[in-house]
Protein backbone atom coordinates (compact mmCIF):
# COMPACT_ATOMS: atom_id res chain seq x y z
CA UNK A 1 0.00 0.00 0.00
CA UNK A 2 1.35 3.26 -0.97
CA UNK A 3 -0.16 6.74 -0.34
CA UNK A 4 1.98 9.82 -1.20
CA UNK A 5 0.95 13.70 -1.42
CA UNK A 6 4.05 15.63 -3.62
CA UNK A 7 4.14 18.30 -5.06
CA UNK A 8 6.05 16.19 -8.17
CA UNK A 9 4.14 14.86 -11.56
CA UNK A 10 3.80 11.44 -11.44
CA UNK A 11 3.60 8.41 -13.61
CA UNK A 12 1.18 6.13 -14.25
CA UNK A 13 2.66 3.66 -15.66
CA UNK A 14 5.46 3.38 -12.98
CA UNK A 15 3.11 3.60 -10.90
CA UNK A 16 1.24 0.73 -11.69
CA UNK A 17 4.47 -1.60 -12.46
CA UNK A 18 5.38 -1.16 -9.02
CA UNK A 19 1.76 -2.10 -7.76
CA UNK A 20 2.54 -5.40 -10.01
CA UNK A 21 5.97 -6.06 -9.47
CA UNK A 22 6.21 -9.82 -10.02
CA UNK A 23 3.27 -10.73 -8.69
CA UNK A 24 0.95 -13.68 -10.38
CA UNK A 25 -1.72 -12.88 -8.12
CA UNK A 26 -3.34 -10.31 -9.36
CA UNK A 27 -6.10 -10.49 -12.36
CA UNK A 28 -7.47 -6.88 -12.30
CA UNK A 29 -6.00 -3.34 -11.51
CA UNK A 30 -8.64 -0.58 -12.11
CA UNK A 31 -7.04 2.98 -12.07
CA UNK A 32 -7.89 6.59 -12.19
CA UNK A 33 -5.83 9.91 -12.97
CA UNK A 34 -7.83 13.26 -12.53
CA UNK A 35 -6.36 16.23 -14.83
CA UNK A 36 -6.55 19.32 -14.59
CA UNK A 37 -8.94 20.76 -16.89
CA UNK A 38 -8.93 24.59 -18.60
CA UNK A 39 -11.84 25.04 -18.47
CA UNK A 40 -14.51 25.21 -15.06
CA UNK A 41 -18.21 26.58 -14.47
CA UNK A 42 -17.69 28.05 -17.70
CA UNK A 43 -14.08 30.17 -17.15
CA UNK A 44 -11.01 29.42 -18.57
CA UNK A 45 -8.18 28.09 -16.23
CA UNK A 46 -5.02 28.96 -16.84
CA UNK A 47 -3.87 27.52 -13.74
CA UNK A 48 -4.51 25.93 -10.10
CA UNK A 49 -2.69 25.68 -7.11
CA UNK A 50 -3.49 22.47 -4.53
CA UNK A 51 -3.61 23.50 -0.83
CA UNK A 52 -3.63 20.50 1.71
CA UNK A 53 -3.61 19.89 5.54
CA UNK A 54 -0.41 18.70 6.35
CA UNK A 55 -0.82 15.67 8.33
CA UNK A 56 -4.75 15.42 8.43
CA UNK A 57 -4.36 14.90 4.42
CA UNK A 58 -2.10 11.44 4.91
CA UNK A 59 -4.17 9.90 7.66
CA UNK A 60 -7.26 10.51 5.58
CA UNK A 61 -6.60 8.85 2.97
CA UNK A 62 -4.96 6.19 4.69
CA UNK A 63 -8.60 5.64 6.59
CA UNK A 64 -10.54 5.82 3.64
CA UNK A 65 -8.18 3.43 1.75
CA UNK A 66 -8.69 0.92 4.68
CA UNK A 67 -12.37 1.59 4.44
CA UNK A 68 -12.22 0.31 1.19
CA UNK A 69 -9.79 -2.67 1.86
CA UNK A 70 -12.42 -3.79 4.67
CA UNK A 71 -15.17 -3.73 2.03
CA UNK A 72 -13.56 -5.59 -0.99
CA UNK A 73 -11.10 -8.52 -1.43
CA UNK A 74 -7.78 -5.50 -2.83
CA UNK A 75 -4.72 -7.55 -3.13
CA UNK A 76 -3.07 -3.70 -3.21
CA UNK A 77 -3.35 0.09 -3.67
CA UNK A 78 -1.70 3.47 -4.76
CA UNK A 79 -2.94 6.58 -4.12
CA UNK A 80 -0.50 9.63 -5.13
CA UNK A 81 -2.18 13.11 -4.79
CA UNK A 82 -0.38 16.17 -5.99
CA UNK A 83 -0.14 19.69 -4.16
CA UNK A 84 1.16 23.06 -5.24
CA UNK A 85 0.59 25.26 -8.48
CA UNK A 86 -0.81 22.67 -11.57
CA UNK A 87 -1.16 23.54 -15.75
CA UNK A 88 -3.85 22.43 -17.55
CA UNK A 89 -3.49 19.20 -19.02
CA UNK A 90 -0.83 18.45 -15.66
CA UNK A 91 -2.13 14.94 -13.81
CA UNK A 92 -3.21 15.74 -10.01
CA UNK A 93 -4.39 12.43 -8.46
CA UNK A 94 -3.45 8.37 -9.10
CA UNK A 95 -5.47 5.98 -7.74
CA UNK A 96 -4.63 2.35 -8.48
CA UNK A 97 -6.11 -0.60 -7.46
CA UNK A 98 -5.20 -4.38 -7.69
CA UNK A 99 -7.41 -7.26 -7.10
CA UNK A 100 -7.96 -10.82 -8.46
CA UNK A 101 -11.13 -10.10 -9.72
CA UNK A 102 -12.19 -6.87 -11.77
CA UNK A 103 -15.87 -6.43 -10.50
CA UNK A 104 -13.64 -5.24 -6.85
CA UNK A 105 -10.97 -3.47 -8.42
CA UNK A 106 -13.49 -1.27 -10.36
CA UNK A 107 -15.87 -0.51 -7.41
CA UNK A 108 -12.92 0.04 -4.96
CA UNK A 109 -11.31 2.52 -7.16
CA UNK A 110 -14.19 4.41 -7.69
CA UNK A 111 -15.23 4.34 -3.74
CA UNK A 112 -11.65 6.00 -3.01
CA UNK A 113 -12.30 8.63 -5.52
CA UNK A 114 -15.69 9.40 -4.24
CA UNK A 115 -13.96 9.39 -0.67
CA UNK A 116 -11.38 11.34 -1.49
CA UNK A 117 -13.16 14.07 -2.77
CA UNK A 118 -15.38 14.58 -0.08
CA UNK A 119 -13.01 13.51 2.64
CA UNK A 120 -9.45 13.97 1.89
CA UNK A 121 -8.21 18.26 2.81
CA UNK A 122 -7.37 19.39 0.07
CA UNK A 123 -8.49 22.78 -1.88
CA UNK A 124 -8.32 23.92 -5.16
CA UNK A 125 -7.64 27.57 -6.43
CA UNK A 126 -8.12 28.36 -9.81
CA UNK A 127 -6.79 31.16 -11.89
CA UNK A 128 -9.10 32.59 -14.05
CA UNK A 129 -9.42 35.78 -17.00
CA UNK A 130 -11.74 37.14 -14.03
CA UNK A 131 -9.31 36.22 -11.23
CA UNK A 132 -8.23 34.16 -8.89
CA UNK A 133 -11.09 32.09 -7.08
CA UNK A 134 -11.62 29.12 -4.80
CA UNK A 135 -13.40 26.29 -6.20
CA UNK A 136 -16.47 25.26 -4.42
CA UNK A 137 -17.42 21.36 -3.16
CA UNK A 138 -19.96 19.73 -6.24
CA UNK A 139 -23.40 18.58 -4.46
CA UNK A 140 -22.58 15.80 -6.94
CA UNK A 141 -19.74 14.85 -5.50
CA UNK A 142 -21.68 14.30 -2.26
CA UNK A 143 -24.06 12.26 -4.02
CA UNK A 144 -21.36 10.08 -5.61
CA UNK A 145 -19.89 9.56 -1.84
CA UNK A 146 -23.42 9.04 -0.29
CA UNK A 147 -24.26 6.08 -3.34
CA UNK A 148 -21.55 3.72 -1.09
CA UNK A 149 -23.09 4.15 2.22
CA UNK A 150 -26.39 3.03 0.87
CA UNK A 151 -25.75 0.01 -0.72
CA UNK B 1 -7.70 25.64 28.39
CA UNK B 2 -5.39 25.87 25.18
CA UNK B 3 -6.36 24.90 22.07
CA UNK B 4 -4.39 25.49 18.69
CA UNK B 5 -6.55 26.38 15.62
CA UNK B 6 -5.53 26.07 12.23
CA UNK B 7 -7.51 27.91 9.00
CA UNK B 8 -7.53 26.70 5.61
CA UNK B 9 -7.83 27.93 2.25
CA UNK B 10 -10.84 30.41 1.65
CA UNK B 11 -11.07 30.86 5.54
CA UNK B 12 -7.73 31.08 5.95
CA UNK B 13 -7.40 33.79 3.49
CA UNK B 14 -10.54 35.60 4.83
CA UNK B 15 -9.64 35.44 8.86
CA UNK B 16 -6.42 36.64 7.17
CA UNK B 17 -4.84 34.07 9.63
CA UNK B 18 -3.60 30.58 9.57
CA UNK B 19 -3.24 29.63 12.63
CA UNK B 20 -3.66 30.70 16.36
CA UNK B 21 -4.04 29.63 19.98
CA UNK B 22 -7.67 30.34 21.36
CA UNK B 23 -8.22 30.12 25.25
CA UNK B 24 -11.78 28.26 25.28
CA UNK B 25 -14.05 28.28 28.01
CA UNK B 26 -16.44 25.55 27.05
CA UNK B 27 -15.96 22.12 25.91
CA UNK B 28 -16.82 21.28 22.62
CA UNK B 29 -16.85 22.83 18.85
CA UNK B 30 -19.62 24.39 19.57
CA UNK B 31 -18.36 26.59 21.92
CA UNK B 32 -15.05 27.42 20.32
CA UNK B 33 -16.98 28.30 16.87
CA UNK B 34 -19.53 30.68 19.21
CA UNK B 35 -16.44 31.91 20.55
CA UNK B 36 -15.17 33.25 17.17
CA UNK B 37 -17.98 34.17 15.67
CA UNK B 38 -18.35 36.51 18.49
CA UNK B 39 -15.31 38.68 17.42
CA UNK B 40 -18.07 40.05 14.57
CA UNK B 41 -16.98 40.86 11.05
CA UNK B 42 -15.72 38.10 8.75
CA UNK B 43 -15.95 35.91 11.61
CA UNK B 44 -19.56 36.13 12.48
CA UNK B 45 -20.24 35.49 8.67
CA UNK B 46 -17.69 32.88 7.57
CA UNK B 47 -19.14 30.94 10.70
CA UNK B 48 -22.83 31.94 10.90
CA UNK B 49 -25.20 29.24 11.07
CA UNK B 50 -25.96 27.73 7.79
CA UNK B 51 -22.60 28.53 6.19
CA UNK B 52 -20.88 25.46 5.33
CA UNK B 53 -17.68 24.81 6.89
CA UNK B 54 -15.90 21.87 8.48
CA UNK B 55 -14.09 21.04 12.03
CA UNK B 56 -11.35 18.86 12.51
CA UNK B 57 -10.01 17.93 15.88
CA UNK B 58 -6.65 16.20 15.96
CA UNK B 59 -7.02 15.73 12.40
CA UNK B 60 -10.11 13.85 12.57
CA UNK B 61 -13.61 15.71 10.94
CA UNK B 62 -16.33 16.25 13.75
CA UNK B 63 -19.51 16.95 14.49
CA UNK B 64 -20.37 20.08 16.13
CA UNK B 65 -20.99 18.12 19.65
CA UNK B 66 -17.61 16.97 19.62
CA UNK B 67 -15.13 17.26 22.67
CA UNK B 68 -12.34 19.99 22.35
CA UNK B 69 -9.44 18.21 24.78
CA UNK B 70 -6.91 20.25 26.07
CA UNK B 71 -3.87 21.33 24.27
CA UNK B 72 -5.95 19.58 21.21
CA UNK B 73 -5.42 20.68 17.17
CA UNK B 74 -8.49 21.98 15.59
CA UNK B 75 -8.47 23.27 12.21
CA UNK B 76 -11.47 25.09 10.69
CA UNK B 77 -11.95 25.18 6.67
CA UNK B 78 -14.49 24.84 3.92
CA UNK B 79 -15.61 21.84 2.15
CA UNK B 80 -12.96 20.14 0.89
CA UNK B 81 -12.50 20.30 -3.26
CA UNK B 82 -9.22 18.00 -4.31
CA UNK B 83 -9.20 15.07 -6.27
CA UNK C 1 -10.11 5.87 -30.95
CA UNK C 2 -7.79 3.16 -30.86
CA UNK C 3 -8.99 -0.61 -30.95
CA UNK C 4 -5.88 -3.31 -31.37
CA UNK C 5 -5.78 -6.88 -31.20
CA UNK C 6 -1.71 -7.67 -30.97
CA UNK C 7 0.36 -10.48 -29.78
CA UNK C 8 3.21 -8.16 -28.05
CA UNK C 9 2.71 -6.99 -24.89
CA UNK C 10 1.59 -3.62 -24.35
CA UNK C 11 2.33 -0.92 -21.84
CA UNK C 12 -0.39 0.84 -20.17
CA UNK C 13 1.90 4.16 -19.10
CA UNK C 14 2.29 4.33 -22.95
CA UNK C 15 -1.12 4.23 -23.87
CA UNK C 16 -2.77 6.28 -21.59
CA UNK C 17 -0.08 9.01 -22.58
CA UNK C 18 -1.48 8.78 -26.32
CA UNK C 19 -4.57 9.51 -25.34
CA UNK C 20 -3.66 12.08 -23.45
CA UNK C 21 -1.41 13.45 -25.54
CA UNK C 22 -1.51 17.32 -25.36
CA UNK C 23 -4.86 17.79 -24.52
CA UNK C 24 -6.07 20.24 -21.95
CA UNK C 25 -9.66 19.04 -21.88
CA UNK C 26 -9.53 15.82 -20.40
CA UNK C 27 -10.44 15.85 -16.53
CA UNK C 28 -10.25 12.36 -15.58
CA UNK C 29 -8.60 9.19 -17.15
CA UNK C 30 -10.61 5.56 -16.17
CA UNK C 31 -7.97 2.49 -17.07
CA UNK C 32 -8.21 -1.32 -16.47
CA UNK C 33 -6.31 -3.61 -17.60
CA UNK C 34 -6.49 -7.49 -17.05
CA UNK C 35 -3.71 -9.82 -16.00
CA UNK C 36 -3.13 -13.51 -16.80
CA UNK C 37 -3.58 -15.36 -13.20
CA UNK C 38 -1.12 -18.10 -11.53
CA UNK C 39 -4.48 -20.13 -10.62
CA UNK C 40 -8.21 -20.28 -12.08
CA UNK C 41 -10.54 -22.38 -10.36
CA UNK C 42 -8.69 -24.49 -7.84
CA UNK C 43 -6.03 -24.83 -10.07
CA UNK C 44 -2.33 -23.69 -11.17
CA UNK C 45 -2.25 -22.33 -14.18
CA UNK C 46 1.45 -22.10 -15.53
CA UNK C 47 0.19 -20.39 -19.31
CA UNK C 48 -2.67 -19.66 -21.39
CA UNK C 49 -3.20 -19.30 -24.99
CA UNK C 50 -5.42 -16.99 -26.08
CA UNK C 51 -7.90 -17.34 -29.78
CA UNK C 52 -9.86 -15.23 -31.75
CA UNK C 53 -12.12 -14.79 -34.30
CA UNK C 54 -10.07 -12.45 -37.03
CA UNK C 55 -12.25 -9.99 -38.32
CA UNK C 56 -14.98 -10.26 -36.21
CA UNK C 57 -13.15 -9.80 -33.06
CA UNK C 58 -12.50 -5.70 -34.35
CA UNK C 59 -15.79 -5.57 -35.64
CA UNK C 60 -17.83 -6.48 -31.99
CA UNK C 61 -14.94 -4.52 -30.13
CA UNK C 62 -15.74 -1.45 -32.00
CA UNK C 63 -19.49 -2.03 -31.77
CA UNK C 64 -19.29 -2.01 -28.02
CA UNK C 65 -16.70 1.08 -27.94
CA UNK C 66 -19.64 2.71 -30.18
CA UNK C 67 -22.36 1.57 -27.44
CA UNK C 68 -19.96 2.84 -24.44
CA UNK C 69 -19.55 6.84 -27.09
CA UNK C 70 -23.49 6.62 -27.66
CA UNK C 71 -23.88 6.23 -23.66
CA UNK C 72 -21.29 8.78 -22.34
CA UNK C 73 -20.03 11.44 -22.45
CA UNK C 74 -16.30 10.57 -24.20
CA UNK C 75 -13.59 12.04 -25.39
CA UNK C 76 -11.29 9.18 -26.45
CA UNK C 77 -10.93 5.35 -25.69
CA UNK C 78 -8.27 2.42 -26.44
CA UNK C 79 -8.89 -0.87 -26.43
CA UNK C 80 -5.72 -2.97 -26.81
CA UNK C 81 -6.60 -6.93 -26.70
CA UNK C 82 -3.82 -9.56 -26.44
CA UNK C 83 -3.64 -13.01 -28.30
CA UNK C 84 -1.43 -16.07 -28.20
CA UNK C 85 0.58 -17.27 -25.49
CA UNK C 86 0.90 -15.56 -22.61
CA UNK C 87 1.99 -16.59 -19.02
CA UNK C 88 0.89 -16.05 -15.52
CA UNK C 89 1.62 -11.83 -14.40
CA UNK C 90 1.49 -10.96 -18.10
CA UNK C 91 -1.29 -8.41 -19.23
CA UNK C 92 -3.90 -9.34 -21.84
CA UNK C 93 -6.17 -6.37 -22.23
CA UNK C 94 -6.47 -2.56 -21.79
CA UNK C 95 -9.27 -0.29 -21.40
CA UNK C 96 -8.78 3.13 -21.35
CA UNK C 97 -11.09 5.78 -21.14
CA UNK C 98 -10.79 9.79 -21.40
CA UNK C 99 -13.75 12.36 -20.26
CA UNK C 100 -14.57 15.44 -18.67
CA UNK C 101 -15.77 14.11 -15.66
CA UNK C 102 -14.69 10.93 -13.53
CA UNK C 103 -18.60 9.30 -13.08
CA UNK C 104 -18.78 8.75 -17.19
CA UNK C 105 -14.75 7.90 -17.27
CA UNK C 106 -15.21 5.04 -14.82
CA UNK C 107 -18.69 3.79 -15.70
CA UNK C 108 -17.51 3.53 -19.75
CA UNK C 109 -14.38 1.42 -18.85
CA UNK C 110 -16.25 -1.10 -16.23
CA UNK C 111 -19.27 -1.38 -19.25
CA UNK C 112 -16.56 -1.47 -21.73
CA UNK C 113 -14.68 -4.34 -19.75
CA UNK C 114 -18.00 -6.01 -19.06
CA UNK C 115 -18.86 -6.16 -22.83
CA UNK C 116 -15.68 -7.20 -24.07
CA UNK C 117 -16.11 -10.03 -21.74
CA UNK C 118 -19.45 -11.55 -23.19
CA UNK C 119 -19.32 -9.99 -26.72
CA UNK C 120 -15.72 -10.35 -28.37
CA UNK C 121 -15.18 -13.16 -30.08
CA UNK C 122 -11.63 -14.74 -27.73
CA UNK C 123 -11.14 -17.77 -26.07
CA UNK C 124 -9.20 -18.76 -23.45
CA UNK C 125 -6.91 -22.05 -23.08
CA UNK C 126 -5.03 -22.92 -19.88
CA UNK C 127 -2.51 -25.15 -19.25
CA UNK C 128 -2.95 -26.80 -15.97
CA UNK C 129 -0.83 -29.94 -14.01
CA UNK C 130 -4.31 -31.79 -15.36
CA UNK C 131 -3.37 -30.85 -18.92
CA UNK C 132 -4.97 -28.05 -21.02
CA UNK C 133 -8.49 -26.56 -20.78
CA UNK C 134 -10.98 -24.04 -22.31
CA UNK C 135 -12.12 -21.73 -19.99
CA UNK C 136 -15.75 -21.79 -19.14
CA UNK C 137 -17.55 -18.79 -19.48
CA UNK C 138 -18.74 -17.48 -16.27
CA UNK C 139 -22.28 -16.84 -15.31
CA UNK C 140 -21.16 -14.10 -13.49
CA UNK C 141 -20.01 -12.41 -16.55
CA UNK C 142 -23.40 -12.62 -18.11
CA UNK C 143 -24.95 -10.88 -14.90
CA UNK C 144 -22.25 -8.39 -15.31
CA UNK C 145 -23.16 -7.74 -18.40
CA UNK C 146 -26.72 -7.45 -17.91
CA UNK C 147 -26.85 -4.77 -15.07
CA UNK C 148 -26.11 -2.04 -18.32
CA UNK C 149 -28.92 -3.19 -19.57
CA UNK C 150 -30.94 -2.90 -16.77
CA UNK C 151 -30.11 0.74 -16.09
CA UNK D 1 -27.10 -22.67 -51.03
CA UNK D 2 -23.47 -22.30 -50.39
CA UNK D 3 -22.11 -21.23 -46.74
CA UNK D 4 -18.98 -21.29 -45.78
CA UNK D 5 -18.81 -22.35 -41.73
CA UNK D 6 -16.12 -21.23 -39.45
CA UNK D 7 -15.78 -23.14 -36.01
CA UNK D 8 -13.17 -21.97 -32.72
CA UNK D 9 -11.72 -22.80 -29.83
CA UNK D 10 -13.58 -26.23 -28.44
CA UNK D 11 -15.80 -26.64 -30.70
CA UNK D 12 -12.71 -26.43 -33.42
CA UNK D 13 -11.00 -29.23 -31.48
CA UNK D 14 -13.94 -31.63 -31.13
CA UNK D 15 -15.14 -31.44 -34.46
CA UNK D 16 -11.49 -31.84 -35.99
CA UNK D 17 -12.54 -28.84 -38.82
CA UNK D 18 -11.66 -25.35 -38.41
CA UNK D 19 -13.37 -24.07 -41.78
CA UNK D 20 -15.61 -26.35 -44.40
CA UNK D 21 -18.40 -25.22 -47.13
CA UNK D 22 -21.70 -26.39 -46.30
CA UNK D 23 -24.21 -26.99 -49.00
CA UNK D 24 -27.51 -26.10 -46.92
CA UNK D 25 -31.44 -26.45 -48.24
CA UNK D 26 -32.94 -24.09 -45.77
CA UNK D 27 -32.31 -20.64 -45.32
CA UNK D 28 -31.58 -19.94 -41.08
CA UNK D 29 -29.24 -20.84 -38.58
CA UNK D 30 -31.86 -23.36 -37.37
CA UNK D 31 -31.59 -25.12 -40.80
CA UNK D 32 -27.93 -24.84 -40.84
CA UNK D 33 -27.62 -26.08 -37.02
CA UNK D 34 -29.99 -28.92 -38.38
CA UNK D 35 -27.91 -30.06 -41.00
CA UNK D 36 -24.46 -30.50 -38.88
CA UNK D 37 -26.30 -32.31 -35.88
CA UNK D 38 -27.45 -34.84 -38.30
CA UNK D 39 -24.03 -35.89 -38.81
CA UNK D 40 -24.27 -37.47 -35.33
CA UNK D 41 -21.50 -38.52 -33.19
CA UNK D 42 -19.44 -35.21 -31.91
CA UNK D 43 -22.11 -32.92 -34.05
CA UNK D 44 -24.94 -34.31 -32.50
CA UNK D 45 -23.46 -33.88 -28.95
CA UNK D 46 -22.07 -30.66 -29.17
CA UNK D 47 -24.83 -29.02 -30.97
CA UNK D 48 -27.66 -31.04 -29.09
CA UNK D 49 -30.61 -28.45 -27.79
CA UNK D 50 -29.32 -26.80 -24.32
CA UNK D 51 -25.84 -26.78 -25.35
CA UNK D 52 -24.37 -23.76 -24.47
CA UNK D 53 -22.90 -22.15 -28.70
CA UNK D 54 -23.05 -19.30 -30.63
CA UNK D 55 -23.58 -18.23 -34.00
CA UNK D 56 -22.41 -15.50 -36.14
CA UNK D 57 -23.82 -14.67 -39.72
CA UNK D 58 -21.24 -12.42 -41.66
CA UNK D 59 -19.80 -11.82 -37.76
CA UNK D 60 -23.01 -10.54 -35.92
CA UNK D 61 -23.68 -12.93 -33.24
CA UNK D 62 -27.51 -13.78 -33.96
CA UNK D 63 -30.55 -15.99 -32.99
CA UNK D 64 -31.29 -19.50 -34.46
CA UNK D 65 -34.54 -17.97 -37.24
CA UNK D 66 -31.81 -15.79 -38.25
CA UNK D 67 -31.59 -15.83 -42.01
CA UNK D 68 -28.51 -17.08 -43.87
CA UNK D 69 -27.67 -15.61 -46.99
CA UNK D 70 -26.25 -17.63 -49.86
CA UNK D 71 -22.56 -16.78 -49.47
CA UNK D 72 -22.69 -16.15 -45.99
CA UNK D 73 -19.82 -16.33 -43.81
CA UNK D 74 -20.89 -18.23 -40.60
CA UNK D 75 -19.41 -18.87 -37.43
CA UNK D 76 -20.08 -21.33 -34.45
CA UNK D 77 -17.99 -21.23 -31.52
CA UNK D 78 -18.27 -21.51 -27.74
CA UNK D 79 -19.60 -18.85 -25.42
CA UNK D 80 -16.48 -16.28 -25.14
CA UNK D 81 -14.12 -16.16 -22.30
CA UNK D 82 -12.13 -13.30 -23.26
CA UNK D 83 -10.28 -10.33 -21.14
Amino acid sequence: MKIVVQTEAFDLGTEVDALRASRTDIGAIASFVGLARDMNEGSGVSAMTLEHYPGMTEKALAALVDDARARWSLLDVTVVHRVGRLLPGDPIVLVAVASSHRGEAFAACEFIMDALKTRAPFWKKEETPEGERWVEARASDDAAAARWSES
Amino acid sequence: MNVRVLYFARLRERFGCAEEQVVLDGATVRDLVALLQARGGVWAEELAAGRAFRVAVNQDIVTPDATVPDGAEVAIFPPVTGG
